[in-house]
Parts: structure tokens; C-alpha cells; sequence
């Protein structure tokens, strides 16, 4: 994109929606896609190295279900770097710790921004600011509602939904979003494209064998990104019967046909917060965030944490291991 | 009693908020002036996190705006779409900001400065602001008080202000009626002026002078007719923020700016 | 509305939307009510006689919760009745003895179509028939997708959401929907304007007194209806304690800031079935429809069960009380 | 083995149902159609309603498309919207739908009889119907097969079938790929066209005759080129649909036309 050297705020309508849209919002080409989607009510449980390996491919855009330190699925982000997939997309909504894993690996090569190389209260990750401060990433403006809403078109089916956000911003301007008019009331509206991601990842707190799946507390954007998914990889914390599911339908937030992989990780959202399970490690994201200062401290502790473990149980043991996962556990219960 | 600069920040933010209203807030001093709100003249102050919390009963600060703190005995755990939908209807009252630069009119940047394409510092971004900014009724906005933070001119426009002045939002596409409120720093308390839309001081911190702001802000500032002392905090917002919302002085303790 | 005789499909995209749109979808309109609605957490418990007289004026336009002969508001039906409200619109979204109801009244001018005057398998009420075929109603044509996707809009605070239902028909010509074109695809999308209702009304399994309510099985599309509509009752199974809310935040459907009264009702869906406690009372509905064949066997009916009793536990003991209830409960729970 | 009409059209509906797929149903024939499937051939039939209950364990026959027995023991008790978002996203394969009056196109009319504002006959209207059949791959139709209902012209189209031929939908702004699939009778199993989205003959039933079809359908039918006879029920069919499917004989019991 050659575009002129921006001036904050002075930009006419035409000029909202500069940046490039990554994902096609056209409904049909989805709809070709999920019309071939199985609907099979059959068994999708694997390893989270067999979920990756199978259905994350190079360059995919990928979307990750939660918020940054809060019902994460670390061990499928874990494994994209073990396995080095490269030239992904990411959805940078409220992409905290998982932006900071995955520009960490160098993964990614262009990204939707609402919220990314922060971990809110607890500091920025240089690391990841490096990503953009190099120019190593393509990036798109959007803020966090407008990326829930993006997927919520694709989830419903329309190409585009109307917002009122983001209008006079150069959020505005270096997003892909565009101006149009109400056709009942003659306002202006902004039109954000449908995001349909290749592959989304999300952690949930049950699910049986198919991928119906439960989540306790806030869904987030999580009902809506599973339905616009291309390819959905859950992880969770248990698998349960499939009556389990059944006798309380009410319950279900994602069914079955959204879902393409099942992999039970039991503290699968550590060091993230996993309500009504465990707290965040506060601690271990220190050290993240000291080992993202430079390249020469984030590369041993990469190789400790994520390329030198075999997978996620490894990876919880240099943590503290079932110890530390208790002590996280009295803390979301307030115990301490 | 003495008092430290954060303590009067948010005893200043939660005065703000009036009782029977709605606001988003985030971690941290928006939190605390939310909680102090409920405690003193608020008790019917209705919190949300941008994240799905809906009127949680707070147990702890949230270290983020995500966190099972957030729903703690919430009255519902919704999702991020229900929330920022209850804005965009006209439900939420009040929002609270922070962010890297702003400028006379309350615009805000938390994106670059520098280059949009190759900046000198990359920030988080709009997350939640942007639409919070642009659906709340009343934008309220915590920040220390150095010019090189309240510039003539933002790097970039995350989240919109009055834009270029009065009328500007409207013109501009965004729900009438709604913008900045309070900017509320270390050293005063600003509003909008009503017809231009620029940042008025309204009350000044005790023991702060005039000459001290203007250094510290980077444009022209307006002021009020009656530019008034702010209200130091009572004995017992003290207590109750140092007792109840933040017995580990996770905020409080903080520098100011 | 001066329209020339309908030539069934023979239409140009001009003639989509010559329905009457009977609400305002004007986002900021509504943004101004929703600024002076309560947000405070008080008691809002009353009788459905004080709900109906406080809360339902005439000439508004009400909207009806649940699936027709599913969890639905029976007793607030009734009482619009009895307190003799008048020239209400109606949102007729899979309407069936809701709307059957309030046709037997006579209290309704307008209303937007997408399922009346039917009871799906049990045929067709004539009372309701009447109305239009004595064109005692304004009408404009929609589908229950355009309908719950009309409230979503509102729900949402957008003043219209596109959809792709309804092209080349009938039902698009005489709905108040306007075509317009994606701005990233080019394709053609139907404009669906948002619904504010000045009232709805929706029966739920259990609320506490401020009006934050749970839902068990289908949430059909109440949901996004108690987000958009102006003033909400609800009727609920059971009023709960305000700790039963807070212990499981999860399973509030409708936050009580969209709450403007909240009525104890116990059997408030009977007729209807109410999932989990009740089944519909199949034989009391045939009983209507043959009430409705004539006005002459209607007006005594009425009288019977409606205009001639206090209170919903009046007609419920009409028709036959805790024991008739005991065997719907039973028919629920598959005991027959 | 002795069966009626109604068991003949629910055992070839059920029939046209691929193993695998999805369907939206309504109460009755359609329900029946799909239960038969899921216990024959087709055990991978996913069966949605559209009031939001998804993948039921059916106990017995709904009687009303939002009653408790269309989410018992369900993977999942969802929502309207829900459901038909799935559709328009591209999740479901097949439609049921019924209706007063079907014209040669496969166009349906369950609005009104005469005119629109003044209406002869009033009848519910689309309900979910035009959703269905807008944006399910596959549209089916189980009638009784009369002039009444076959016509020329229907008075009002509720529910898009071709329109006016090929190409007409995707003209007309619905999804590509959709349409009617099947369109089952009491007399025959009609498909269309592919040139120009007729509706054309393809099986009739046993024990009739062309010239019935014919007299019984007030527009010009096509035939293909082999027309064959609509094999019955088996005897494995008929007693999974007298003794699992409808034991009580609600449907099967019925008039088919």
C-alpha cells in the first residue's frame, strides 16, 4: 500500500478503509466452503499436535477465541511454533498473550489490530512491538467490537454489518472498513466486512467427543467466531459424556458441526485465567514479558518454554506443575 | 489527611459518576473510581467490562478487563458483542480511557507515533476505546498531566475527541449527543467548553498553579470563568479506598504520572 | 396505501419495500429513550394488572416473547384484554395463539406479518382470519428470520441489518425492506430496518425481582427482543432470590436494566407448553379454535374465560386447575 | 405390504435425504420424513428446527416446531436466530415446506387467496418458510397433489421457488446453488428442469396414471425422459414408521390429500 504520509484526524469519507482486507468477506465463497463442511455427529479427538498438524496450514489466517489472558488455548499456539508454521494472519482481537506467543515465534506476517502487543495492566511486550516497529507485519486497523461484529457477519451469513463506531478516527482510515448510508434514515453508517478466519482456535471449558462444547462465564466473541470459522480447533479443559451434553442442551454454546478438532488439555489456558478453574500466572507472565525485552533473552527462554518441551504437560512441569496449578486454583477462588 | 495524587484522580473520576448510571470500565483507576462511586454517593452505579461482565460484585481489582474477577457474582456473564451493543443503544452512560497522546479537542491516540507504517513506537491499538468512545454517552479520561502526552497535534486518531470541534463528531457519522466529558490528570480537572468544544480547566488540585498546567500541556488551554479548587478527598473516601477498594494499594500506590 | 392489484413475482427491485414500516428505526431516537431508561437495580415486582396498566398505553406496538404456543405470556394477553387497551400494533413473529389472543380482542390495528392467524398443525383460527379478510388491519409481509433479525438490529443499535431472504417474492413487495448493494462484494442485499417495540412481553422460567432473568431450552428469539424493545414485562415461573442470579451469571438470558416489571405467574405459558415444567394443553387449544369459527360462539368464550374472570388463576382454574396441571406436567416429562 | 399414500410420500422424502446432511424440519410428514431417514439410511441426518432446537434425540412427534420435544436431550437448545444464520451462512442442506399454492417454477403461496389487502383468504404466511427456501441448499415439498393447488399463477409468492426459470434467483439477489429439489405428492415425485427450471414428472406412483397427474395439475408439466414408478415402501420402512416413527398414526393416520 503506498499511501501518504497521514495526517491524525484530516481525511475526508473516501479516505476511510485504506488498509487491505486479509480474509474475502464474499458469503458465497463461504457458503461453498461450508456447504462441503461435514455435518457428521462423529469422534474428533486428537492430540494437539495431530489438531495443528492437520489443520493448520501455512499462511491460513488464524483467529483465537477468549481475551489475551483469559480462556486461551496456549498449547495450540504453543504447538504452531513448535511445528513452525509460517506466514500466518492473525485477528489481533484483544490478542494479548497470544499475540505475544505467536509474534514471539515469528508466525505471522500481517494482522488485524484492535488490541495487540499490550497485556493490559501488565505492561507492553517489546517483542512484539518489534513486529510492527521493523515493519515485519502487514497491519489493519479495527477495534475490538468492530472485530467481534466482523465475525458476527460471517457468522451470520451477510457479507457486511453496519456499526457506528470508529467514524472521524484514522482507526478508521487505516482500516478496511467502508462508508454508507442508511437506506431507512439517511445516516451514515460504517460497513465492516465479514471475517471468516481459516482456522480458529478456542478453549473451552467442556466438550464431549464430537466438540459440543460448554463455557462458563463470558463467551467473549467466542459465539460468533466458532460459527464463522472455516476450521475450529477446540482444546478443553475435560471431555465429557455425550449425555453430559445432551441433558442440559441449554448449556451448549458451540455445536458440533462448527467444531474440527478435540483436544483435552487440562489447564489448557494457563498461565492465562481459566474462570471458575484456575487464576492467571502473574508471575510467569513477568518473565514473559522480561524474556520479550530483546532477542538475545527471548531466544533461551523460547527454547526452554516452547521448542525444547515435546508438548504442553512438559511445558506446565517447568512451570510449577500440578503445585503451581493448585496454588493458581486457591486464587480463583479467592483462598489467599 | 493527606492524600497522594492518584487518590485524588480517582476520588475526582468516581464523583463524576452519578448515581443510577451505567459505565464501562477498564483495570485499575477507573475500576477503583467505580468501586469508590458504588461506596460513597453511587450505591446504584451499575459496573460493565467491555470483556462481558455485567454488574459484577468486584471481590479484588481485575487485572484484566477479561478476568473472573469481572462476573464475580455478576448479575450476568454476557459476552463482548452484548456489551458494546448495550452502548451502541444508548444504555451506557460513562466510559473510561487512557492513552499515549491527546489533544485540545479529547481525541486520543493509543496507536503510533510516528509513521502508521513504520512507527518509532507501536502501542496496543483502540482495543475496546474506539467504540467506547463513540457509543457512551460520557468519556471520561485518567491520565498524567506532561506535554509531551497533551499535544497541540496526536500522531494518530484511535479514538475520537470532538474531532475538529463542535458539530465535528456529528458531521463525521458518529451518535449525537455523546464525547469527552472529564479529563482528570495529576494537576486539574478539564472539561469542553460548549462552543468550540476544546478542553477547559475547570478545577484546579490544590497546591498546583496555573503556571505549572500551561507548562504541561502541550496546546492552548481554556479556562473557566471560575476556575475553582478541586476538592481534596474527604476522610472517609480515603478510608474506604484505602480499606475496602484497595487494601494492597495496587493503584493508589502507583505514581501518578 | 394506494397500491395497484399485485401481479404475483412480476416486480422490479423498486417496487421491494411497499409496506408500511409501523416503528421508527431510527437508532438515535431510541438512543435518546434507552438515556432516560432506569438503570437502577430495584424491585420491580408487580401484579400483571398493575404491568398491563402502567406499562401498556394504547397505540403502542407490543411484541410477543417464546414460539406461539411455547413459553409464552398468557396472562399479560389477557389482561390487555380485560383493561380493554386498544389500536395496539403487533409484531407477528410465529404468533400463533399470542397472536389468536389478541385477534379475539379486537385490540389490534396493525401488524407486521411473518406467522398469524395459524396454530402450525392445529389449524387455522377464523377469528383471526377475519381480520384481514374484513381488512380490519394494516398489514406489511415479512419472514420470522426478517423478524428476529429486525429485532437483532434494534438489540444491536443499528438502524438496519442486511439479510438474504425474501428476493423475488411477494412477501419482499409487501414488507417495508429496501435493497441495497454490499459495499465489498457488490451483491445484492436486502435492508432489513430495525424494531423497537414499544413493548414486549416474554415469559421466562425464572427471574428475581429486579427482572434478570433465566431462560431454559430455546431462547427462540428473546434474546435479542428484550434488548430491543423500549419496555419490557416479563412473567416468570418463579421469582428467585438475587443470590440464585449471582451464583451462576452465566445463565442470565436478559439482564434486568431492559426490565420493567416483573409478575410472579406459576402455568403463565398454559395454554402453551412451557419446556421443562409443562406441556401445552392441546384439548383447551381446540376449544378455542372452535370458539373462533363464528363471533357468535367467540363472544361467550371470551366472557367464560377472559372478560368474566379476575385473573389468570381464575381461568386456569376454569380449566381445571393444580390437577390439569399435574397431568401437563406429566405429558412433559413423557409420563403418558 | 398394504400402505397409504401418506407413508408412500414420507418414505420417498425420507429417501431423498442424503446420509451426512442436514435438515431443517416442521412438524408432520417432513418431521416423520426425517426420523424414518435417521433409521434407515441415513443415521448422519442432523435435524434442526427452526425456533432453535438443533440435533434432537425426538421422543415422540412435535407438535409445534418451538415445543420441548424439538430440543429433548438435543446437542443443542438454541436460538431462532441461531438457526437461521446456520442456513444463511450455508450449514443446511434441506427444506421442508408446504403451502396453499405451488406454481410450475416451484414458487409457493401460504399469504393469501385474492387480493393482498382484501384478502378472500387469509393464510399464516412465510413464517420461516422464505427463509428456508432462500438459503437452504435444498428445498422439499410434501402436498396432496390437486388444480387448487398446482396452478398457473399463484395469487402471491410467499416463498421463492425458480421465480420465473433459470437464473431468475440469482438475479433476484438469492444465494446461487438453492432452489427446489423435490417436490413430493400423492400422486408423484416431480424434480426441474436444469435448462429451464420446470417442474418436471420423474416418478409417478404406483396405480397411477399420467392422465391423473395431468388433470390434477393446472399447468404444464414436464416429463423426463424416463419417467419410472416410485418404489414403495419396504417392509422394514413401513414398520420403523408404524412402530419407532408414529406409533400413534398423528400423521400416517391422515388424509394425504
Amino acid at each position: 500500500m503506498a499511501l501518504p504520509e497521514q495526517v491524525a484526524g484530516e481525511h475526508t469519507a473516501a479516505e476511510i478503509g485504506l488498509g487491505k482486507i486479509f480474509t474475502d468477506p464474499d458469503p458465497d465463497k463461504a457458503r461453498e466452503f461450508f456447504r462441503t463442511k461435514s455435518r457428521v455427529l462423529k469422534e474428533k479427538v486428537m492430540t494437539v499436535k495431530e489438531a495443528v498438524s492437520l489443520l493448520v496450514r501455512d499462511g491460513d489466517y488464524v483467529a483465537v477465541g477468549g481475551f489475551g489472558t483469559n480462556r486461551i488455548p496456549t498449547a495450540v499456539l504453543h504447538e504452531i511454533l513448535r511445528q513452525g508454521k509460517k506466514n500466518l494472519g492473525l485477528s489481533g482481537h484483544t490478542a494479548t498473550h497470544d499475540f505475544q506467543i505467536m509474534a514471539a515465534g515469528g508466525v505471522i506476517d500481517r494482522v488485524d489490530v484492535a488490541y495487540v502487543v499490550g497485556l493490559e495492566a501488565r505492561g507492553l511486550s517489546k517483542a512484539a512491538r518489534r513486529l510492527f516497529e521493523e515493519a515485519r507485519v502487514e497491519v489493519t486497523e479495527w477495534t475490538n467490537a468492530a472485530l467481534a461484529w466482523r465475525y458476527k457477519a460471517a457468522a451470520m451469513g451477510v457479507p457486511f454489518l453496519p456499526a457506528r463506531v470508529m467514524f472521524g478516527t484514522d482507526t478508521a482510515r487505516y482500516s478496511g472498513a467502508k462508508e454508507i448510508t442508511c437506506p431507512f434514515t439517511g445516516k451514515k453508517l460504517l460497513a465492516l466486512p465479514a471475517l471468516y478466519p481459516d482456522v480458529a482456535i478456542i478453549h473451552v471449558h467442556r466438550a464431549d467427543r464430537f466438540g459440543n462444547a460448554q463455557i462458563d462465564g463470558i463467551s467473549v466473541s467466542d459465539f460468533d467466531l466458532a460459527r464463522a470459522a472455516k476450521k475450529l480447533i477446540l482444546t478443553t479443559e475435560k471431555i465429557v459424556s455425550d449425555d453430559f451434553i445432551r441433558n442440559d442442551p441449554s448449556r451448549t454454546v458451540i455445536p458440533y458441526f462448527c467444531v474440527d478438532a478435540v483436544c483435552e488439555v487440562r489447564y489448557g489456558s494457563y498461565p492465562g485465567n481459566m474462570p471458575y478453574e484456575y487464576f492467571s500466572d502473574e508471575e510467569h507472565l513477568k518473565e514473559w514479558l522480561a524474556a520479550d525485552s530483546s532477542p538475545e533473552t527471548l531466544k533461551p527462554f523460547l527454547d526452554k518454554y516452547i521448542y525444547g518441551t515435546k508438548d504442553f504437560s512438559e511445558y506446565l512441569e517447568l512451570c510449577g506443575g500440578e503445585k503451581r496449578m493448585e496454588e493458581l486454583r486457591r486464587l480463583e477462588f479467592l483462598q489467599e | 489527611m493527606e492524600y497522594n495524587a492518584m487518590e485524588l484522580m480517582i476520588t475526582l473520576a468516581s464523583r463524576a459518576l452519578e448515581d443510577g448510571s451505567t459505565v464501562v470500565v477498564g483495570t485499575g483507576a477507573p475500576c477503583a473510581a467505580a468501586m469508590l462511586a458504588q461506596k460513597t454517593h453511587a450505591p446504584n452505579l451499575m459496573i460493565l467490562f467491555e470483556a462481558g461482565g455485567i454488574g459484577p460484585l468486584l471481590p479484588t481489582m481485575p487485572i484484566s478487563v477479561g478476568d473472573s474477577r469481572t462476573f464475580h457474582k455478576a448479575i450476568m456473564a454476557s459476552s463482548m458483542p452484548d456489551v458494546m451493543e448495550a452502548c451502541q443503544r444508548g444504555m451506557i452512560d460513562y466510559c473510561f480511557l487512557g492513552g499515549a497522546q491527546i489533544d485540545k479537542y479529547g481525541n486520543i491516540n493509543s496507536t503510533v507515533i510516528g509513521d502508521f507504517h513504520k512507527p518509532k513506537v507501536r502501542f496496543p491499538g483502540s482495543g475496546g476505546a474506539n467504540d467506547l468512545a463513540s457509543l457512551c454517552w460520557r468519556t471520561m479520561v485518567i491520565c498524567p498531566h506532561d506535554p509531551r502526552r497533551f499535544v497541540e497535534k496526536v500522531d494518530f486518531i484511535t479514538t475520537p475527541g470532538y474531532l475538529t470541534g463542535k458539530g465535528a463528531r456529528e458531521a463525521a457519522g458518529l451518535p449525537p449527543g455523546t464525547g469527552p466529558y472529564k479529563i482528570i490528570t495529576n494537576l486539574c480537572v478539564m472539561g469542553f467548553d460548549e462552543d468550540t468544544k476544546r478542553m477547559k480547566v475547570e478545577s484546579i488540585h490544590p497546591g498546583i498553579t496555573r503556571e505549572e498546567i500551561v507548562k504541561n500541556t502541550g496546546f492552548e488551554l481554556l479556562w473557566a470563568d471560575e476556575v475553582v479548587t478541586s476538592t481534596p478527598p474527604t476522610e472517609e473516601e480515603l478510608r474506604i479506598l484505602r480499606e475496602e477498594v484497595d487494601p494492597l494499594r495496587y493503584i493508589i500506590g502507583r505514581q501518578a504520572s
